[in-house]
Order: C-alpha cells, then structure tokens, then sequence
C-alpha cells in the first residue's frame, strides 16, 4: 500500500471520484493549473479538463452559489475555499441556502456538495490563515461538518462525503497536511460519516480531540500515562457534526472524566456543546468537571501562535487536573 | 447623501421610457410597431393577456384576505404584470426560472395548480413546502421552477451555476432568474453576472426595476443611468425593454434566450416598470412616496394597454373580460375555501428534511416534541 | 414618566444620541423618510437630515463596511440590519474586521459602533424573518452583544452601547417590540454592559433567558410557583456577552439548578457555553444537570412557529424536572 | 470555461497598452509626452524614482530572508512599484490611504520608519502591532494609512466611510484604496463603488492590474474589456493609466484626488502594471505561467523606464545610483539586524485590545496562559 500524506490522500480521494463519476465538478480560487495554494488538486486540472476543474474568479459567494446551482441540477460539486478564514464571503449562501434547502422546498431541491477548505493554525498563518470556524456551521441547522485528522481517514471521508446526499464542510487541518504520512489504500474505501474513533483505549479520563489537535491529545495521553501513571482514552471525532454520540457517552460512562480540545476559541465553540451534551447524557457519571482546552477568546496571534493553540503542554496539565480532581 | 427632495422624485413614466434604447412595442393607440412587433399567434396573446389580468386577480385578493386577517403575509405584483408574464412565456418549456418573490404569475404561467399556490399561501399540509416558509416561498421543480428564499440576490449566482451545469450535461437549457432593482446592490448580483460572463453561462439576468426597493427609490440605489449598463462591467449584454409592454418583454427575453441558446452568453435585461402597490402587505408606500407619481404610473397599466391593442384586433370585449373575471375569481373562491378548511402540517414535517436522512439528535427532538405539551394555538 | 413600547424606547435613545452628539449617525436600508421597516428610526430623518440618517443602498456588507470606515474616521455610526437574518452578506466586515481592527492594530484603530438588528422569531416571519444568530458572534472574539427584553433596559442599553468604544451587536426581539408598554424616562440614562439582572428572586432553580423569552420564563416562573410550588429565580441576561458570570454563579450556587432558554437552535448556541461556564465554575453545586429548553436543530417553521419555539409550555416542564431530578 | 490554453495567454506589454485610452507620459527613448507631462520638480521626480528602487531593494532583500527562514512570509512588489509610488505620491499630506497588502513602498514613501517596518515583518516586540498579524500587515494611523487585512476587498467600502467621514466633518481630506485586478470580483468591489457613487465620497479606487490574481489571470477573472468600465456600472468616472509609468500614474491619480476633493465624486483608476514575482514567497509562477511572458514584461520595468527619463535631464547616473543603493541597503541590513535582536512580544499582547477594556473572561484566560507552562520554542 502506498504511503501519503493528507494531501495526497485527499488528492487521491479526488481523482478516483471524478473517474467514477462524471457529475464531480471540482471549483475554487487556483484550484486548475497550479493545483491549488497547497497543491490538494494538483493534476486534476491536466487529467480532468477545465470543464471539470474550474479556476473561479475571486469571489468565495460566487464559488458557493454556483456549486449550488450545479448541485441542484443534479451535478456533485466539491468547491474548495482557499482558507476557511476566507469563507464569509460565501457564509450567506451556505448558511441562508445550501443548509436549508432541502427543507425549504420540502424535499424537492437537494444540494448534495463537499465544501473543502483547509483549517486550523500552527503555521504562522496569523490572523487570517488559521481559524477554525467549525462551530459557526455547527450552530447551523442543516450542515454536516467533517474534520479528518488523517490521511486514511480523510480519503475514507471524503469518497463518503461526496457520495453523501447532504451538503458537508470538509475541514482539512492545513497543519497536518504534509506533517503526517501512512498507508492509503490506493483504490476506494469509505470512512462512514458519523462515526468517531477510539484511538486509543483508557480508562481514567477521555480525551475528545479532532484535526491537527488530534496529535496534541495523542502526545499528552502518552505524556501523562508515562509520568503519572494516567491511562487516557483517545476519540478522534472526525464528523463533528452529527455527532457519535454513542461513542462519547460510552466513554465518559467508563472514564467518568472528560478533556475537550479544540483550536477555535472557547466561547460557543464547539467544546461547549459537547460539554453540554455530555453533561445531559452521562450527568450522574461525572466524578470531575468536563474541561475545555481551547483556543482563547482573541483573535488568532502570529508570533505567539503556540502559546495560543491549545497544544501539549496544555492538555497535559488539564488532565493531570480533571483525573486528580 | 440625497437631500430630501431627491428622496422623493417625481418620476414619470415619460421621463423614463424615453431614449430610443428602450425596446418598444405596443404603441399608446394600442397598434403594434410593425419593426418591433414579434407577431405572435393571436391566441398566445390572448393567453398572455388572461394570465396578466388572472395574476391582478390573485394580488387582489390575496390582499384582501390579508386584510382580514386570513393569510399572513403577500407581496404583490400589481402593475408588474406584463413583465413577469412576458419574460416567463419567453422562456421554452425546458428552461428553468428562477424566481426572486415576486412572481407567482410565472408560476401558475408554467402551470403549477392555482390550488397548490393558494395552500402555500396558507401555509397548510398540502403546501408542497410543508408550511415551512412565509406565504409566496414556492418551490416548484416539476416545472423548472426555483424555491423562493427572502435573502436578496441569492438566487443569482445559483442561476448560473444551474445553466452551467445543464451545459455541461449538453442539455439545452437556459435558465433565467428574476431580481429587483435594489438587488444589483447585492453582492450577488456583481458576482452572478460575473461569474455569468467568464463561465459563459446560458442565463437570461431578469431585472425587474419598478423604481423602488421598498422604500428607497432606484436613483438612491445606484448612480450609473441605466441599470442595463451594468451589464458592461461583465462583459455580458445588457439590454432594456419596456417592461409594461408584454409584448416587447417577450421578444426581448426571447432572444436573449436564443443566443444563450446559441452558446453565445448571458444578458442582463433591464424590464422598466412601475410597483404601484406597496412594498408588501406589511408596508405602506404612503410615508415615502407621493401619489400623484403612483398615479401617473397607473395610466401605463400593461394590463390596459395589451387590452387596448387586443381591441384593435377585436379580439376582446368587455363581455368577455367579465365572464373571464367572473370564472377566475369563483375558481379562486374555491380553492381559497379548499385551503382554508386543509389542516396545519403534521407535527413531524418540524423534524424531516433537514437531513437526507433524520439523525439522531432530531430524532431525539422530535419525540420530545411530540411527546410533549401543545402550544397555545395563539396567533 | 411617559409609556414607551420597545419602538420608542430605542426610538427616544437614538434621538437623544443623536441631539447630544453630532457624530452619531443612522443608516441602513429604508431607515430615513420612512423610519425602517420596523419604524424605530421614525422621524430622525426629519429631524436631523439625510446626512445624518442615511437610507442606503440595498447591501449589508455596504453598511457595515461604511460604518466601519466611519468608525475609523472617528463617528459612532449606528447601522440597522433589518432583519438579522440578512446579516450574513456583511458577516465577513464584521467577524474579518470590525471585531478585529482595534486588536489587529495594536490599538491604533477603534471600532466603535452599534449594529441594531430586530432578531427572534414569533411574528409569523417564517426561515428568515425569524433567527437568533447570536452564538455566532459570541464566538467572534472582540464583539460585545447586547439584547434587552424590555423597552427600559433597551433605552439604557442603547445609550450605553452607542458611548462604548467597542463594536456591538444590538438584538431588538421583534416579538417585544409593541408588544410589551412601560414607563420610560424621556432624558437619558444608562443601563450598564455586562450586567444581568435579577428579575425574580426565588431559591428552587435558576432560569436564564434574555430577549422575548424572558417574558415565557417569567410566565413558567409564574406557573410552577402557583401549580407546583417551585420558587424560580429568573435571570434577565441583557447582555450576553461578555456574560455577567457573578450574577449567574451566584444564582447556581443558591439553587443548585438550572434551565437555560433560548430561540436559536440548540447546537452550539448560547446555550451551550452558558452551560459549560456553569459546569466549570459551580460544577460542585449542582444538584441536576442544567437543562436547555431552546429552539430545534431545524431552520425556522413558518405555520408551526409556535412549536419551534421554547415557550411557556415547554419551559414549564422543565423547571419541574429539573427540580424533581 | 476557459480551455488550457486560454488559461496562459502571452500577454505582451504592447498588446496591453495599446489604445489610447491608456495615460501615458514617458515614452520609450526616456523623454515625456509634453501635452500629459505634470511636470514635477526634478528633486521630487528624483524622490520617485529613489523610493522605487529602495522599494525594490527592500523587496529583494526580503525575499533572500524569507528563503532563508529568517522571516515566514513576504508579498513583494517587483514591477509594480511605479503604480504604487507614483499614486501614493498623488495624494496630499492630509489624504488618507487604504493599502491592500502589497503597498509597502507606499507607507515608506508617507515616511513610516524602516526600522518599525521591519519590525512588523519580524512580529517582534517593537512592531507597533506587536506581531499580531503576518508580515506585511502593517498599520500606521499616524501616517494616515490603513491596517492591512488578509481577506480580499474588505477595505473598499471601508475607505468609502471615511471619506465620507472626513467630508461630513468638513475636512478636504480624500481617501485612496488599493486593491488588485483579482479583487474587483469581490463583493466589498461592488458595494464599494456604488456607495461610493450613491454617497459622492471623496476616494479614489486604485485598482494594481497586475494581470494576475495568484495563478488566475485578469481574462478569467472577468469578461469585461477593461477593468476601468466597470466604473460605468456605478455611475463614477473611470480612467486607465499606464501604471509602469509613474509620471502617468502620478497625474492621472491627483486629478482623481482633486476631483474627489473639489466634490465631484469618485474615480476608478486602473493602473496597467504586471506582477513580476511570485504572488508571495508562498507561491512558484512557474506552475501556470510561462517565463515568456515574464521576460517581456521585464522589459517595461518601471525602474529602467523612469531611469531612462532622468538621464535625457542628466539627473541621475551609475556612480549616484551605487550611493544610493550602498546606503539603502545598509541601512536595511542595520533594520534587519536590530529587529532580529529584538524580543517576542509579551505573553500579555494575546490578551489585550480585543476589546478597549479587558473583561473577566479575559482576564482569566491571561492569568491561566501566564501562570501555565510555555510551549515548546518549535517553529
Ligand atoms: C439580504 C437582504 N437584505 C434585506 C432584505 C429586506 N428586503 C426585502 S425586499 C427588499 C427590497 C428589494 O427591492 P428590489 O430588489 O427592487 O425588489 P422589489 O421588491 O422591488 O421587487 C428588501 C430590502 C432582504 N430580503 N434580504
Ligand atoms: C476573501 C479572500 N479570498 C481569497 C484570498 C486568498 N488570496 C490572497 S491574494 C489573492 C489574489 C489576489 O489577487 P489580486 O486582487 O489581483 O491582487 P494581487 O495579489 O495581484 O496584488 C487570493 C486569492 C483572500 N486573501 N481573501
Ligand atoms: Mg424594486
Ligand atoms: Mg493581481
């Protein structure tokens, strides 16, 4: 099995879903030619034709309302927004349109459509190339959020996402783009939308973690299980929304304890809502306070970005303090 | 900005037909410029003519129920007529239309059943959008008919994105989409016609400028002189017509659809008309507009001047006018009857369709519902 | 004291502003000769001018972007959005921007500004003449957002945004506006950001609400007190952030339990952070796990409204179940 | 759309500046047009052409850091420092600037301090907007200058509310704002220049053609023949100029500014110039455009143009031109040196200014972030 990293993966993702179908349109800002800012679509442009791989003009709103109006016709398009730091311009179509559709025409116009855009900070991005607007989306009724922390998993996702009859924000962590390598099945597979992953089993506390933070939780459960005797347990969420439900409770049930991590700020990201659910489903089950380790409540800061993410040496003191509480 | 006079200014529809750039057809005596004139079948034009005083109808009695309190909300289109019916016949029955909100005479044009409009007005559980949207939110895709959304504008990017995509599916299909004067403020309308232009898309860009934006008339809106000149900026075609002029109306659109058509792009058509009602049933035009330009406008009524030219060809009387009235408005009658006496939708349609399939959390939420307490049936 | 409705109340603050200080200005779509949609800004523009109350093109990225081009010159623009659901063309110049620029500037531009907007639903206005996107600001560092329930605290609040130094979300619940009458002083006064209020005092469980849900609130408070004996306190939050943490904890610490209601949809909205905060601060108070009573995870219902949204007899159950847990 | 090879068109400077709609002053041999000539005082034309070579000198260097990982990131200028120079020159002490990102020559020329710009491209703890944001997102208030922002056009309409700021408060102040050839597909493009056109604001659109938006040239960006009849759409004057030509760029800019101030509205300058570079030191041009094309432009380089100029008035020569530059490049290699020695902002900078009083939730935040453990130093 050949080795990739998330690019190529999801490159890989890709290729095989516009051969098996015709109807994948991929659009974006220099997604053609030059294969993208981070080179996801490289060669799609040379393989598949500027009719399937289109270089938009500069203007996110444009990119999303048309894709719509490929969707509704029956076409699956998968757009890409450069970074999602610049997807507001298109937040009126996605949140207004895209995610009501469905409902609003009760059931006659459908937007099945992959929005792909990278996310997350750690590399010195500042500002405007690092947020993680996840729970903006979230918040909003009709939209399915995936967030891969992998290249498996990201391909699996993706061949699910884009065959998935919902419109889904496909969140790629940009930090973990070339970062990380592993075996990707050359051929198809799906990684079912919906589901977490238990990436490493405990029994003292859960860690719920996603993206590029996924690393982080990983590295601290080491950490603490190495120096302080903590067994942690591991989810990677991957779809953010819906949420597996089940295989949090399952897991807070057992560990009575729970360590949230996310880069997006604290307030109303998505941590508080999986406090909040944790806290309806599995109350009687917590013997700590769930914890948040967050991005803080400030813009994304350049030079001091790693003081600002929510990194190791971060999640490690949270644990030690929900496990001894 | 504006001083005050200029909020407010008397706008005749002479001043603005005039300039020889504004398509014409019907001449004030009611005789057809033999240049201009598209010479459609008599019966069509018939055709055209009943559906214009059948859209009057329907406006005005839906703001009456409106009024007493029976339906919630409508947003008319009286005086708007010929260029909601004339660009909708223009397009061929296997192009789609986009609508903004203002243009159900184009839905019940493409033949979706008066009954189905008149539950969707009420909102009940056979309006095919479940009551989930305001009165005039239709969605209609059996007749290559969009779904009405508030948001200004939104519908135009998606226009282009449909024509595209039937394009690249090498299907002849153009599609066209309706939007307001005050929506080329919208950053969908820069980035439609844009993306219209450099994706050479088979799109007709439907401007209907009535000169108000509820209550900010078109000069407040946009200094360029002609809303048809924004077209320039695109690339694309731009082109105005006499909007109360149905006949004109539909040659224009006609051949704007004929050379997307042709692959030869999209235009922007900017349809001249008039709102002489308010804004919506929630507005009132009297705080921001004087009469006197209402009025003036009426005497451009389109339904009166198809009629004068249908008289010159003897095609039309008044006996016939009003056994037509007579039957549209006892069908009305019915179906408003019908819809009234339908219930609300069920429960459930709250919960379905937000997802292609429902997961667990509206589950969830769903049998809370319904498992729990009522509410009051205020209103 | 004369009677104001929520109309005149924001209606006589501006006016007042606006006499007091030249800088302030009024604009957005149909708010000069015809006084807004809503007729909150009825008769500035006679009074003060079209240079002062500015009826603008039809494009909310246009208001809020000259607003903050206004703010930065050193005005206090006041824009109206005229319905928040049609706040999301100019999503991008307010959570890109005017949130930003005084941090993103080492202080060297401010901000200052109140974008009011009519938001809630309950008047018959269907998907988009009826949301509550609070949350999304809320999760958007550097903006302050404010949403009285009655005409009093509107005008107070109004007044004391306009003088903020900060950018503000102003949420007018549209379902108050003529609904609900009080005496309101014709001079100035103000009403402090960042403060909630007590507006029934009681020991069994804390309920949170702001906006026209205060009143559903106050009427279960009612109910349960006559039907069931339960003493609610209810909390007025006015506003929502930065929350005022003290007034809150304190209430949890004394009832041990407590119901959060809210409009918006239950997924990432306000309510999960409120509960999160709880659960972080009181987490060895509570005696229930905190309830949400809110709107669904649907977009809004236009006939069964009434169904959507967390009224009296949805708050009402869950005040008992909470203090029964 | 577009097929492949309409994705890389050879766009020669000729084909371009053809027309005579396109300003020019400095023709080929160096001496200038004497019917658009502004003539400039030889010191203050001197002055142009110094601030452009520092301009590139400064480019270059940064570049070499960049490649170096001494600085994570620059946006250069190579090419289009004619445009930029020549139209921040135009605008008068009291006038205001809106830069997009690529105008640091620019706020050099408004005699921001080198040393505080190297600063910011360090992010250390003496960059005024202590290292918030990426290199080359400077602010400087003092200078009347803007804040750069990454996303795209936001600061349009921006600038179309402080000039009409500045002109409510009765001061004859105009605003300019830059923005490139890829941003007038952006909706701040749109809104800006129409409200600019509805509220007659003081400001002058300076639009860098530089043929590409990244690896997007201006053909697919937009259908439209020239960028400057976009100003058709919103009612306000449009002018090309050729913006290697700094004379030409100088002119046309301060007509557009005595225009704006005299109340006469705004005006859309389209400033032909070409993006010899890479769009950033993220980006490799060889991937979609052909060196070709590149090689031709280099022969309009505005530096060689404006060189040639001063030569026919024996203003300027090889050895003056080695001072010059051994002096700049000095004094940038002293800039560079001290703000590599200087330290990272405080801990404390995340914390403040998010809003103009720290509330509690960030107060907590600070005191959890300072009390905790310090990152690992990884970059
Ligand atoms: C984004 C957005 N902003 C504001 C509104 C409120 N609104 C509804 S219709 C309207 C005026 C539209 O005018 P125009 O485009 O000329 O269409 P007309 O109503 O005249 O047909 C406004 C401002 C809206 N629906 N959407
Ligand atoms: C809203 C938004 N979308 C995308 C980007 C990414 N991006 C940065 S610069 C750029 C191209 C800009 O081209 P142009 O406006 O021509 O300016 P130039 O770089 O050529 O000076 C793009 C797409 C962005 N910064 N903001
Ligand atoms: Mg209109
Ligand atoms: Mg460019």
């Amino acid at each position: 099995m050949p080795e990739m990293n998330l690019v190529q993966s999801i490159n890989s993702a890709l290729r095989h879903e516009m051969k098996a179908n015709d109807d994948v349109i991929v659009l974006g800002e220099d997604v053609g030619k030059v294969g993208g800012v981070f080179r996801v679509t490289k060669g799609l442009f040379d393989e598949f034709g500027a009719d399937r791989v289109i270089d938009t003009p500069l203007a996110e709103g444009g990119i999303i309302g048309t894709a719509i109006g490929m969707a509704l016709y029956g076409l699956r398009p998968v757009p890409e927004i450069q970074f999602s730091d610049f997807i507001f311009p298109a937040f009126d179509q996605i949140v207004s349109e895209a995610a009501k559709f469905r409902y609003r025409s009760g059931g006659e116009y459908t937007c099945p459509m992959v929005i792909r855009t990278p996310v997350g900070g750690g590399i010195r991005g500042g500002h405007y190339h690092s947020q993680s607007p996840e729970s903006l989306f979230i918040h909003t009724a009709g939209l399915k959020v995936v967030c891969p922390s992998n290249p498996y998993d990201a391909k699996g996702l993706l061949l699910s996402a884009i065959r998935d009859d919902d419109p889904i924000m496909f969140f790629e962590p940009k930090r973990v783009y070339r970062a990380v390598k592993m075996e990707v099945p050359e051929e198809e597979f799906t990684v079912p939308i919906g589901k977490a992953k238990v990436v490493k089993e405990g029994k003292d506390v859960t860690v719920i973690a996603w993206g590029a933070m996924l690393f982080e939780a990983l590295a601290s459960a080491q950490e603490v299980a190495e120096n302080d005797g903590v067994d942690a347990e591991v989810i990677d969420l991957r779809t953010l929304w819906p949420v597996d439900i089940d295989t949090i409770v399952e897991s807070v049930k057992k560990t009575g304890r729970v360590v949230i991590v996310h880069e997006a700020p604290k307030a109303c990201g998505f941590g508080a809502e999986l406090l909040s659910l944790i806290s309806e489903k599995a109350f009687l089950h917590l013997e700590a306070p769930p914890k948040r380790v967050t991005g803080w409540d400030t813009p994304f800061p350049y030079t001091l970005e790693m003081e600002y993410l929510p990194l190791q040496h971060r999640i490690t003191p949270a644990l030690i303090e929900t496990v001894r509480f | 900005m504006q001083t005050q006079e200029q909020v407010v200014p008397i706008r005749t529809p002479e001043t603005h037909l005039e300039g020889d750039d504004v398509f014409t057809v019907i001449r004030p005596d009611g005789t057809t410029d033999p240049n201009t004139d598209p010479r459609l079948p008599q019966h069509m034009v018939l055709d055209l003519y009943k559906a214009m005083v059948r859209t009057r109808i329907v406006d005005l009695q839906l703001e009456r129920l409106q009024r007493q309190g029976r339906i919630g909300f409508h947003i008319g289109s009286l005086g708007e007529e010929a260029c909601i019916i004339g660009s909708a016949a223009a397009m061929r029955p296997n192009d789609w239309i986009f609508p903004c909100y203002r243009e159900f005479g184009a839905l019940l044009w493409r033949g979706f059943p008066l009954q189905t409009y008149v539950d969707n007005m009420y909102g009940n559980d056979e309006d095919p959008v479940k009551g989930r949207q305001m009165p005039d939110h239709y969605t209609a895709r059996a007749y290559r008919f969009g779904s009405v959304s508030s948001p200004i504008g939104t519908q135009i990017t998606q226009a282009v994105g449909m024509g595209w995509a039937a394009r690249h599916k090498g299907k002849d299909e153009v599609v066209s989409v309706y939007f307001g004067d005050g929506a080329t403020s919208s950053n969908e309308f820069h980035t439609g016609l844009n993306f219209g232009g450099v994706m050479n898309a088979p799109v007709v860009f439907l401007c209907r400028n009535n000169r108000w934006a509820i209550s900010v008339p078109t000069e407040m809106q946009t200094k360029a002189a002609k809303l048809s000149d924004k077209a320039i900026a695109y690339g694309i075609k731009g082109v105005r017509v006499d909007g109360n002029d149905v006949l004109a109306t539909w040659k224009i659109v006609r051949e704007a659809v004929e050379r997307a058509s042709r692959g030869e792009g999209p235009t922007l058509v900017e349809m001249l008309t008039y709102r002489i009602g308010g804004h919506s049933t929630s507005d009132d035009p009297r705080a921001y507009r004087v009469q006197n330009e209402v009025e003036r406008w009426r005497g451009t009524d389109p339904i009166v001047r198809l009629r004068r030219h249908l008289e010159t060809k003897n095609a039309w009387d008044d006996a016939r006018e009003e056994e037509f009235k007579t039957e549209t408005e006892a069908q009305l009658k019915t179906c408003i009857g019908l819809s009234e006496a339908k219930k609300k939708p069920e429960l459930s349609s709250i919960f379905t369709e937000v997802f292609s399939k429902q997961p667990w959390h509206l589950k969830e939420q769903q049998a809370e519902c319904e498992n729990g307490p009522r509410a009051k049936p205020a209103h």
